[in-house]
């Protein structure tokens, strides 16, 4: 009987553990970081550049998950935002030589505003497996624009990026990547913890769950669905702008399918609607191809396979098994 | 005087089909009214065309003397009209206390620049609307679950989270869909309690939709009866329940 | 309760959608040739109950035995081949077929003799014979209701569970159902019904339960004679 | 300018039929389940993969391709069976995402067997061309068209005529009337994405007559079988049928009258276009997805 506890006593569930509070989230957010601080001086430029490579990723997850995860909206523009911000960093910095930390807003700018343009669908009612068709066709749409516009964006061979620096100083090395792309990756993090605990993220969930019930509370949900998009295809530009930066070579390919399926996972493995899911996302899937470079397949053989146990066997991914462990790690988990 | 909400002559189609056939209530400040019937008598169709959530065909939906038919549902929640869900609006993914923060939403206040830079204005407004929330579960004696998320709450309490959030902001006029179904008989009383007393001390006017007769009977100053889309009875509890086109109504034709 | 020709008894069953339970330790039986109606306010659990028969809800907890094999949580292909037949609230019709190719499809299963079982159906609704060749989708509710009470007959069901036959029907048709169901009941067909109507259930029925949170709270012998105003106070006031 | 026209019609045609095979084949499952497969394009690769392993050993040709046929028909169905069913009433988030990671383990399979080779599939015929007046059609287009037509054919005969058509039918028009008349829907569920998984296997094998064999085929196919579908209207198999051969002319059309982009493009602006403006499509009622 669902209403046998009394309502004058707490309802005596001693397993589950509240939301830590904001103050022990922050410390997470910070402490973390600074303890990678160090990491550099014992990684080899290869494995500095995959550590560089998962910093590219948490904005990127980071952005992914609030429309798939915390708006829950099936909408596959991730990988849109992703390409605009990258080119938007390159095409500053090569063509009108910018120095690459000057790109990184505008970048980000740039992503919001292909965030608006692929919310549209969603604000004219489209849901479920159209909204994610339309959004798709979105994405691939302005990978042939990187393709054909030639002059711009250097076509299907794409473009190199200067090398990138930040206040005049040259980042020469991996690790001096580092520790701008930490700095990036944490404020992602950041930022978009304070819009998921403030009214804007509830906003965002009470529309997930139950959008006539939202409306009814005042809330007025086109607004907020254009918002979620805009942030997502801010924080996801900037990681552009940072994979610009780090691989040095905007091409095309880099933003197909396989790339969507690639951020679809980080999303999936880690938690859906998690922060502390979308790094650890993104450290998993970015680092486990590393191991099977030079067996080409492999690594797709390997995620998919990886993405169904996931899915049938944890679905709320890696996060609810950190949860589990401390309640540090309780993030907004996915539910259904 | 003018009252609260006064639905004059409406009625609502769907196709071909009359949900709503030319109904005419009014509900006053402070005053509870019981809006019954049998199945597919027009009770939540009636409710939606108040909230905004289905268009009317004909007549006049007033709050205080101003039309409100035609507003988007969100625009009619601004306006003072907080509703429930038959079949449980709350959100499962939130706690209970961030159920109410959503609640007030509209009253937080905080700006999303002011936010991302972490102003003191806007986490000011967060805690004080904490506050004010956890408060508001403790009046509604359920401040003790304010943490727990609200999938994991019991029918009962769902039920109570989801008329504090309705209230948070206060509103003039308390729009409640079958409060009571489900409900174990002592979570009733404390429903019937909490129902009494937004009425008395707070003066808010409230039409509900129950099927729990005795609980009408505790709560309801008028009782409305419809059946088919008319309404057929419109009168105190006791009147009503003596009137013979309302068992007419519930026991149907063969 | 349950008497030694019982053909359906469900004992203690718990069944509900997702975190939402509806039903709370259900008893119940059924005998041979006799028609059960179970009535209850919204939220009762009287259709929860009905699907949880059929197999398209899954039961936490309980039993529920159908000529002495238990049934729950079998899948509802496996039920309804044992005669267990459903016609459900939303008809859930063939529309853009003809009357006769939705009879047609009723026998599939259960592999009858489908040229009898057809003539028996018509026999039952000459309205059917006569618009056999009818589109369903053109047709009104009443005869959309007599389609599927014929689909539900072709596979010669051994019980059959009605979910609101007089839903949404205008009064003359409903009158029209009363009487196929008597027909039905006449012939010695087991029946489960569902109704809102309370003068149509008791005119059909020769038992009725009250269900309530998800129980049975009352049953009544229709023969006993409770006045219909003081089962209406029961189920509602 | 005008003198290419017929030109163009008639292998806009010709390849439009091959997109109208594959939209057709994604329409079945979908029917079926409300599962828009976001892997078909991947079913549709491996039946050309298939193909080429049967013909490969020695096979003789028509065994080869109905065992690759009736192999794709297994492996659809298996997966709806152990992987989509268990979580159809989940989100569709889920959903989408599992279809996904099938094609895209499909894909990596395919990649590390074939990876650095183009291969194309043999014909068992010569690669001859027609003159029709002005018009050339070659052998290639001529099969393809001649297969759909044959299939197209084959299934209009199945579903109208055959019980087992009824019973697709009845399940298209109500699941829940289909379960009330005894049918076991998960079966149902796993044959139709099983047939769905042939059908696009058919496709494919056409397709690797058009292009070489590559193991990303499948996204190609599956964006066009979209825009297929969404021109034609959801769900709805001659809108699938219709749309696919639209598609297939406007790519042409566009593509030499405006600029060789549309050949790449006209799929996405099609799909985008007429979600935002015209969603029903061709042939489409109300979206009937589930909520």
């Amino acid at each position: 009987m669902t209403d046998a506890a009394p309502i004058a006593n707490p309802t005596g569930k001693s397993g589950r553990s509240k939301p830590p509070a904001a103050r022990q989230r922050r410390t997470l957010f910070w402490a973390v970081p600074l303890l990678l601080l160090p990491l550099p001086l014992f990684l080899d430029q290869y494995k500095q550049y995959v550590a560089n490579l998962i910093l590219v990723y948490v904005p990127v997850a980071v952005g992914f998950n609030i429309v798939i995860g915390n708006l829950g909206l099936l909408a596959f523009s991730n990988v849109a935002f992703f390409g605009i911000g990258a080119y938007a960093s390159g095409v500053l910095a090569l063509k009108l030589g910018w120095p690459w930390w000057t790109t990184i807003l505008p970048a980000g700018l740039m992503g919001a505003l292909a965030g608006c343009t692929a919310s549209v669908p969603a604000l004219r009612g489209v849901r479920l497996f159209y909204l994610a068709i339309m959004t798709l066709a979105f994405g691939e749409l302005l990978r042939w624009v990187y393709i054909r516009w030639v002059p711009v964006t250097g076509g299907s061979f794409g473009m190199s990026v200067p090398q990138p620096s930040v206040l005049g100083w040259t980042l020469s090395t991996e690790g001096q990547k580092f520790y701008v792309f930490l700095v990036l990756a944490v404020l992602a993090v950041v930022l978009t913890d304070r819009i998921l605990r403030s009214r804007f993220g509830r906003a965002f969930m009470a529309i997930k769950d139950n959008e006539l019930a939202a409306a009814a509370m005042g809330i007025p949900t086109d607004r907020y669905i254009l918002l979620a998009f805009a942030w997502s295809g801010f924080v996801v530009g900037i990681g552009g702008s940072m994979y610009a930066a780090l691989v040095g070579h905007v091409t095309p390919v880099a933003f197909d399918l396989t790339e969507l399926i690639l951020e679809f996972a980080v999303v999936m493995v880690g938690g859906l609607g998690s922060l502390v899911g979308s790094v650890v996302g993104a450290a998993v899937i970015t680092a486990a191809p590393e191991f099977f470079r030079g067996l080409p397949g492999a690594q797709e053989l390997l995620f998919g396979v990886l993405i169904v146990l996931v899915i049938l066997f944890l679905p709320r991914g890696l996060a609810s098994l950190l949860a589990r462990l401390h309640p540090i790690f309780v993030d907004r988990h996915y539910r259904d | 005087m003018a009252s609260l909400l006064e639905i004059s002559d409406v009625s609502v189609r769907f196709g071909g089909l009359v949900a709503v056939d030319g109904v005419s209530l009014a509900v006053g400040a402070g005053e509870i009214c019981a809006l019954i019937g049998p199945n597919g008598a027009g009770k939540t169709t009636l409710f939606n065309a108040v909230s905004g959530n289905a268009a009317i065909s004909s007549g006049r939906i007033l709050l205080k003397g101003e039309p409100i038919h035609g507003l988007a549902p969100h625009q009619i929640s601004a306006k003072g009209v907080r509703r429930t869900f038959q079949n449980g609006g709350l959100f499962a993914g939130l706690t209970a206390l961030e159920n109410v923060l959503v609640g007030l939403h509209a009253k937080v206040g905080s700006g999303f620049l002011g936010l991302l830079a972490g102003a003191r204005a806007s986490e000011r407004a967060e805690s004080s609307s904490t506050e004010q929330a956890r408060a508001l579960l403790d009046l509604m004696e359920v401040g003790h679950i304010a943490d727990e998320l609200a999938s994991d709450l019991s029918g009962g309490q769902q039920r109570i989270v989801e008329i504090v959030r309705a209230i948070a902001t206060e509103p003039p006029l308390l729009l409640l869909d079958e409060p009571a179904v489900g409900l174990a008989p002592h979570m009733r009383e404390q429903l019937v309690r909490i129902i009494r007393r937004l009425a008395a001390e707070q003066g808010v006017g409230i039409l509900l939709i129950e099927h729990a007769i005795e609980l009408v009977m505790a709560v309801a100053d008028r009782v409305v009866v419809l059946n088919y889309g008319r309404k057929v009875a419109d009168a105190p509890p006791e009147q009503v329940r003596a009137d013979k086109a309302v068992l007419e109504a519930y026991l149907g034709h063969a | 309760m349950a008497t030694p020709d019982a053909i359906l008894v469900a004992r203690g069953v718990e069944a509900g959608y997702a975190k939402k339970q509806i039903l709370f330790g259900l008893d119940f039986s059924v005998s041979r040739s006799e028609v059960v109606a179970l009535l209850g306010a919204n939220g009762s659990g009287k259709s929860t109950a009905l699907n949880t028969v059929s197999g398209f809800v899954r039961p936490q907890a309980g039993s529920i035995r159908f000529e002495g094999a238990e049934i729950a949580g079998k899948a509802p292909h496996r039920i309804f081949r044992l005669g267990v037949v459903q016609v459900s609230q939303a008809r859930d019709l063939f529309s853009e077929m003809s009357v006769e190719e939705n009879l047609r499809l009723g026998a599939w299963v259960r592999g009858g003799e489908v040229a009898r079982l057809l003539d028996g159906v018509y026999q039952s609704f000459p309205r059917l014979a006569e618009r056999r060749r009818q589109m369903v989708r053109l047709m009104s509710g009443g005869e959309q209701q007599m389609v599927a009470i014929g689909r539900a007959l072709m596979a010669d069901p051994r019980i059959l569970l009605l979910d609101e036959p007089s839903g949404g029907l205008a009064p003359s048709f409903v009158a029209e159902i009363a009487a196929i169901i008597k027909a039905l009941k006449a012939r010695g067909i087991a029946m489960l019904i569902i109704e809102q109507n309370i003068k149509l259930a008791l005119s059909v029925a020769d038992r009725f339960l009250i269900l309530r949170d998800g129980r049975v709270s009352q049953q009544h012998d229709v023969k006993a004679g409770m006045r219909e105003e003081e089962i209406v106070r029961r189920i509602y006031l | 300018m005008l003198a290419v026209l017929p030109q163009l019609l008639v292998s806009g045609v010709a390849t439009g039929m091959l997109y109208a095979l594959i939209a057709l084949s994604l329409t079945v499952g979908y029917r079926a389940t409300t599962v828009v497969n976001f892997g078909h394009g991947d079913m549709v690769m491996a039946g050309a993969y298939a193909a080429l392993v049967l013909v490969g050993w020695g096979l003789p040709y028509a065994p080869a391709l109905l065992l690759a046929l009736a192999g794709l028909f297994l492996l659809g169905a298996a997966t709806q069976r152990a992987l989509l069913q268990p979580i159809l009433a989940g989100p569709h988030l889920s959903l989408a995402m599992m279809a996904l990671a099938i094609g895209y383990a499909m894909r990596g399979a395919a990649r590390m067997e074939w990876g650095s080779e183009v291969v194309t599939l043999p014909r068992p015929y010569e690669q001859d061309a027609f003159m029709l007046g002005t018009v050339v059609l070659t052998m290639d287009e001529l099969v393809i068209a001649g297969v759909v037509l044959a299939l197209l054919a084959a299934l209009v005969v199945i579903i109208n005529l055959t019980p087992v058509g009824r019973l697709i039918q009845a399940v298209f028009q109500s699941q829940r009337g289909a379960a009330l008349v005894g049918l076991d829907v998960h079966s149902f569920h796993g044959a139709m994405w099983g047939a769905g998984a042939a059908l696009g296997a058919a496709g494919g094998i056409l397709l690797g007559l058009l292009v070489p064999l590559t193991p990303d085929i499948g996204v190609y196919t599956l964006i066009r079988g979209f825009a297929a579908m969404t021109l034609g209207g959801f769900g709805s198999p001659i809108g699938a049928v219709v749309g696919g051969v639209v598609l297939g002319v406007m790519e042409k059309l566009l593509g030499f009258y405006v600029s060789t982009v549309f050949i790449d493009i006209t799929a996405y602006l099609v799909t985008i276009l007429v979600l935002l403006i015209w969603p029903s499509g061709l042939f489409g009622r109300r979206a009937a997805v589930r909520v």
